[in-house]
């Protein structure tokens, strides 16, 4: 498993890497928006009403950007989770914290896919 | 909070010759001085982790159709969830300003022949790629266009 | 310059292995002088009041990197801070995330393994002759790995990381920053070999960014700087190997 | 039972000239074993503190010629002329050499190594990089030498006593400072390589760790120590703490001004001529100090001082050519070059004397070889020029490297029963010293009164009586050394027993030093009295050459090798 581990680190570094950096540019306006701005009602609900929602995510751009929105954020909150543990003293069931971690991120990433496809 | 650091840290590969105190963690870590800022970034990490599951969730219920579309948008009128994306904003503007300040130190100084801008012009297109990004997506998610 | 009235308490960490369960606490009240920096203050401890207290110091000049220790609360070349930043009771104390060896003196042992890991030499495949002169190097190749050459193994980095702190295996920033700085050297040919140890245990990896190291750093090599650059020449170095795998990998 | 290691090689040092000297040997012989045993860890090894330049013709506007007569010139004609014909010869392939190993010199445009102005040096022929030469070459060197698993390190290791057998050296007894225990290093020839003894002086450029400790194991041994009265000043240090500013400050083009803010190298006659800045050291250091006995100095809390002016230089050259002058200056007195300029007053910082050796870098005991500032090849005679010894510890740190493992293949292993038997003697030595709790004396005076007497006997101006006055006072200090007391018992690096053995090594060096002083009646080079001003080549060209003796030091002379130029009065 350390050594899967080893082997993988340059790919999850490079997801994490690029969750902090993408991840930040596009869940800000997400999370502006669709998490402020709509619920409290500063933008009418109906800019993401059924239709239109279908008709951004169903978009080839849309299904990228939305991709971006989970995958990133995914790995890049595993990664840094597995960080936290390490900071407080947990180097030793290192082993098995990383791997439950990033396996969280992988199936999100996977269901990710599942869901983008199936707008 | 003196705290012990890894009894292992920086010990040479074979044991000391002689009896050695184990090493300590510096005074402030992780939550004094500078460490603080260090310790909220990594902490932001659940954020992340709960806005990319939150963003699956609402995905998948798009392509379930338009009542559980319309649940997502009323689930997130609770105050649970509006306060959380507060939470979230704030966290996310953090660790922009925050990496994005390091970023440029993370440039080679050249990648093949290939050579980064200048600091300051790097800093001015991360943040412009950051504003414009965020301006266009939320004028698109807002109605404003499209 | 000697008015001789200004006094400074000193709580300095002992330990002595032979005596001590566990480091403890001593107070020092001496006369300073206004321009004497930490080490003098350590000094005159020694020569005047203590000769058991137990530290490192050479050149008391900021170069030797001999003195590093904490200094209330922060990694210090004590031969360069001045007393007069500090208030009337200094705390001094060995190195952060260093095992201790006696008083102030911490093991360094471990340290030198990890640099001498990352092999800090220029590798060619085949060696210059001398008759064949110098090479060639212009200032802007220099330019490009000058600053992380300038690190002068004061390990003060290491006291300040917390990732050093917590994973024993942590090649650190001194040994990531000297090793980066050949493989970034106009005249090496082994980054491949420096970048397999970068991905290995312990490696560049494993760097959270705190960005504690350079803010410490008491010569401004930001080894933050290095051993992130390091992480992408690393990644590149492991990208470019998938899409053409070279001779002799597994 | 004592612990016994074996090597080939064992080298004492690990700072340029001991590295230089492990890498030679295992370049020629890569399973040559090889022990390095060092006080410090070698980084720290006070090479790390040069901050000018190294020395080696490389322009094509120079040559042999050239470097070799102003090093003569310089030394005041008592260095030996075929040494420095080979020193000049060699000294570009080791800089070449340490190219090749990475050291970051500074580069012209072209991408050619960049070279600057020296003190009595004739031409540009100073390899630097930036003003951290030494920092740069040992970190290179020691960086270098970790690739080659034959070299094993005694990292902080204090050599106490070299093992002789059958007339032969086999090896070094060293107190391990971690763990208290003295453990015998055995090989079948031996490298010194510890650098100078700047701390027996009180104010000095020398770092801590700078006591003498070679020379006092060589001449412990009955090697002579030669020349040790040429005690180098340098012009530039900071006053109070004595921190070097390099001579490359000059080099580059800064001035020397009095309080009547004169340029007084220029306006009056030291005898640098045309030099005027770049003059070599002991001309400088005199001038300086004729400046302020005049009464044209500023007077500080350390005494009165001089300025050093960089700021016609500009904020551009001063970052890149002398970074660390303007780091050390802002840290250590609180002037930026940039707009102030800095105080200065002379300061001791080489000694052009150390253990005698001739061209091959051996020492008159077989198989003991020396190089580096430890050493005395004769290469600076009375007064080193600046940038000389970074290059000197390169090309003899080789030499001994190289003609110690050709000693050492020719040489049997002696009988370990018998250097056994000196080790644990000398473990019980420092056993005792660490336990001795009893005594009327505390090292800090001792040391106190070594400053004081040396200054006042052994400076940059120097007359009979007092020369005579310091020997005898040193002597008494060796007595007062007997009587020493320590606090600290432990085994576990305990630095106070390692002070109490530098300082018996201190006053060795001191003692000789005041002895073959108060001997040499003329001024020559660094040498300088008041009551005979003059050089006088009729009855003092030669080599002063001292040996232990238990009833006090015993002098001897020694021909100096001219050959090539005959001497002459010495102005530029």
């Amino acid at each position: 498993m350390k050594h899967l581990l080893l082997k993988l680190e340059p790919l999850i570094w490079l997801l994490f890497g690029q969750g902090i950096l993408l991840g930040t540019v596009l869940l800000t306006g997400w999370v502006l928006v669709v998490g402020l701005a709509i619920p409290l009602g500063i933008v009418p609900a109906d800019a993401l009403s059924y239709e239109r929602a279908q008709m951004l995510g169903s978009h080839i751009i849309g299904r990228v950007i939305l991709l971006g929105l989970i995958v990133l954020p995914l790995w890049k909150g595993a990664h840094h989770m597995r960080h936290i543990f390490l900071d407080f003293g947990g180097a030793k069931r290192d082993v098995l914290v990383a791997p439950l971690l990033y396996l969280l991120a992988a199936s999100g990433s996977v269901l990710a896919v599942v869901a983008i496809v199936r707008i | 909070m003196s705290r012990n650091a890894h009894p292992d840290a920086m010990a040479p590969s074979k044991p000391g010759r002689t009896r050695t105190a184990p090493p300590q963690l510096p005074d402030q870590f992780p939550f004094g001085g500078r460490y603080l800022a260090y310790t909220l970034f990594d902490l932001t990490g659940i954020l992340y982790l709960l806005l990319g599951f939150l963003v699956l969730c609402a995905v998948w219920s798009l392509g379930s159709g338009e009542a559980a579309w319309n649940g997502v948008l009323e689930r997130n009128r609770s105050m649970l969830y509006v306060g959380f994306h507060a939470i979230a904003l704030v966290g996310v503007i953090f660790v922009g300003i925050r990496f994005f300040g390091f970023f440029p130190k993370a440039q080679p100084p050249r990648i093949g022949p290939v050579k980064p801008p200048p600091k300051p012009v790097i800093l001015a297109m991360l943040y412009a790629l950051w504003i414009g990004v965020t301006a266009f997506l939320s004028i698109v998610l807002a109605g404003g266009i499209f | 310059m000697s008015d001789g009235q200004q006094k400074k308490t000193f709580v300095v960490t002992r330990f002595d292995p032979d005596r001590d369960e566990a480091p403890r606490k001593q107070s020092y009240e001496i006369p300073v002088q206004p321009d004497w920096k930490v080490l003098d203050a350590l000094n005159f401890i020694k020569d005047e009041v203590d000769g058991t207290l137990s530290y490192r110091w050479s050149c008391r000049m900021a170069v030797c990197g001999s003195c590093g220790m904490m200094v209330n609360g922060e990694p210090r070349l004590t031969c360069k801070e001045a007393l007069s930043q500090y208030g009337d009771t200094v705390d001094v104390g060995p190195l952060a995330n260093f095992p201790v060896v006696r008083d102030l003196v911490i093991e360094a042992d471990g340290f030198m393994e990890k640099l001498t890991s990352v092999k800090p030499w220029i590798i060619r495949a085949k060696e210059r002759a001398v008759e064949e002169g110098p090479m060639r190097q212009s200032p802007a190749e220099h330019e490009e790995f000058k600053q992380f050459s300038l690190c002068i193994n004061c390990m003060l980095c290491y006291s300040a990381c917390p990732v050093v702190a917590n994973e024993p295996e942590f090649l650190g920033p001194a040994a990531i920053a000297v090793g980066h700085r050949y493989s970034i050297d106009s005249r090496d040919e082994g980054a491949a070999e420096r970048n397999e140890v970068f991905r290995g245990e312990g490696g560049v990896f494993s760097c959270s960014f705190a960005n504690e190291c350079s803010e410490v750093c008491p010569k401004n090599v930001d080894p933050a700087a290095a051993v992130n650059q390091a992480k992408f020449n690393a990644v590149i170095d492991w990208a470019t190997g998938l899409v053409l795998p070279r001779g002799g990998d597994e | 039972m004592i612990e016994v290691s074996r090597h080939d090689i064992v080298i004492v040092g690990g700072g340029a000239a001991g590295l230089r000297a492990a890498v030679a040997a295992t370049e020629i012989d890569p399973d040559v074993s090889i022990a390095l045993v060092s006080k410090v860890y070698p980084m720290r090894s006070h090479t790390v503190s040069a901050e000018g330049g190294a020395a080696a013709v490389v322009r094509e506007d120079d040559n042999f010629e050239m470097h070799a007569y102003d090093t003569v010139k310089g030394s005041d004609f008592l260095a030996d002329q075929d040494v420095i014909r080979t020193f000049v010869e060699q000294a570009p392939g080791e800089l070449t050499l340490l190219e090749h190993w990475g050291c970051p010199w500074s580069r012209n445009e072209d991408g050619t190594v960049a070279t600057r102005a020296f003190g009595g040096m004739s031409t540009k022929r100073t390899w630097y990089a930036a003003d951290k030469v030494g920092f740069h070459m040992l970190h290179t060197l020691f960086q270098h030498s970790l690739r080659f698993d034959n070299i094993v390190r005694y990292d902080e290791h204090f050599a106490t006593r070299l093992l002789v057998d059958e007339g032969t050296v086999r090896g070094v007894a060293a107190l391990d400072i971690r763990t208290g225990v003295v453990r015998v290093v055995l090989g079948r020839s031996l490298i010194l390589a510890t650098g100078g003894a700047g701390k027996i002086f009180p104010f000095t450029t020398n770092g801590s760790i700078k006591t003498g400790d070679g020379m006092s194991l060589a001449y412990r041994a009955g090697v002579a120590l030669k020349d040790m009265e040429f005690v180098q000043y340098h012009p530039t240090g900071l006053p109070g703490t004595g921190i070097l500013i390099t001579e490359a400050t000059r080099g580059e083009g800064g001035y020397l001004i009095n309080a009547e803010g004169e340029r007084f190298l220029t306006t009056r006659d030291y005898g640098v001529g045309s030099k005027a800045e770049l003059g070599p050291r002991d001309m400088i250091s005199r001038a300086i100090i004729q400046e302020l006995e005049a009464g044209r100095g500023f007077s500080g809390p350390y005494g009165d001082y001089l300025h050093l002016d960089l700021r016609h230089l500009g904020e551009a050259k001063i970052v890149a050519r002398l970074p660390m002058v303007r780091e050390i200056s802002k840290i250590y007195i609180g002037v930026d070059p940039v707009h102030e300029p800095i105080p200065i007053r002379p300061v001791v910082h080489y000694m052009m004397g150390g253990i005698d050796t001739d061209i091959t870098a051996a020492t008159s005991l077989p198989g003991l070889y020396a190089a580096g500032e430890c050493a005395s090849v004769s290469l600076n005679g009375a007064n080193r020029l600046g940038s000389n010894s970074l290059t000197e510890c390169l090309v003899f740190g080789a030499a001994a490297g190289r003609n110690a493992l050709s000693f050492a293949k020719g040489s049997s292993e002696g009988s370990e029963d018998a250097l056994r038997r000196q080790g644990e003697e000398e473990a019980a030595r420092v056993a005792a010293l660490r336990g001795k709790q009893k005594g009327g004396e505390k090292l800090s005076r001792i040391r106190g009164d070594l400053h004081k007497t040396m200054e006042s006997g052994c400076g940059v101006y120097r007359v009979q009586e007092t020369m005579d006055e310091t020997a005898r006072t040193v002597a008494q200090l060796k007595g007062r050394y007997a009587d020493v007391a320590l606090e600290d018992s432990s085994a576990v690096f305990n630095t106070e027993l390692v002070a109490a053995l530098e300082m018996g090594n201190m006053l060795d060096i001191a003692e000789v030093v005041a002895n073959s002083a108060a001997a040499r009646n003329e001024s020559r080079g660094a040498h300088t009295r008041r009551d005979t001003p003059n050089r006088d080549d009729q009855n003092f060209l030669y080599h002063t050459l001292c040996y232990f003796d238990p009833a006090g030091p015993r002098l001897e002379k020694k021909g100096v090798t001219l050959g090539h130029w005959e001497p002459e009065e010495r102005k530029y």
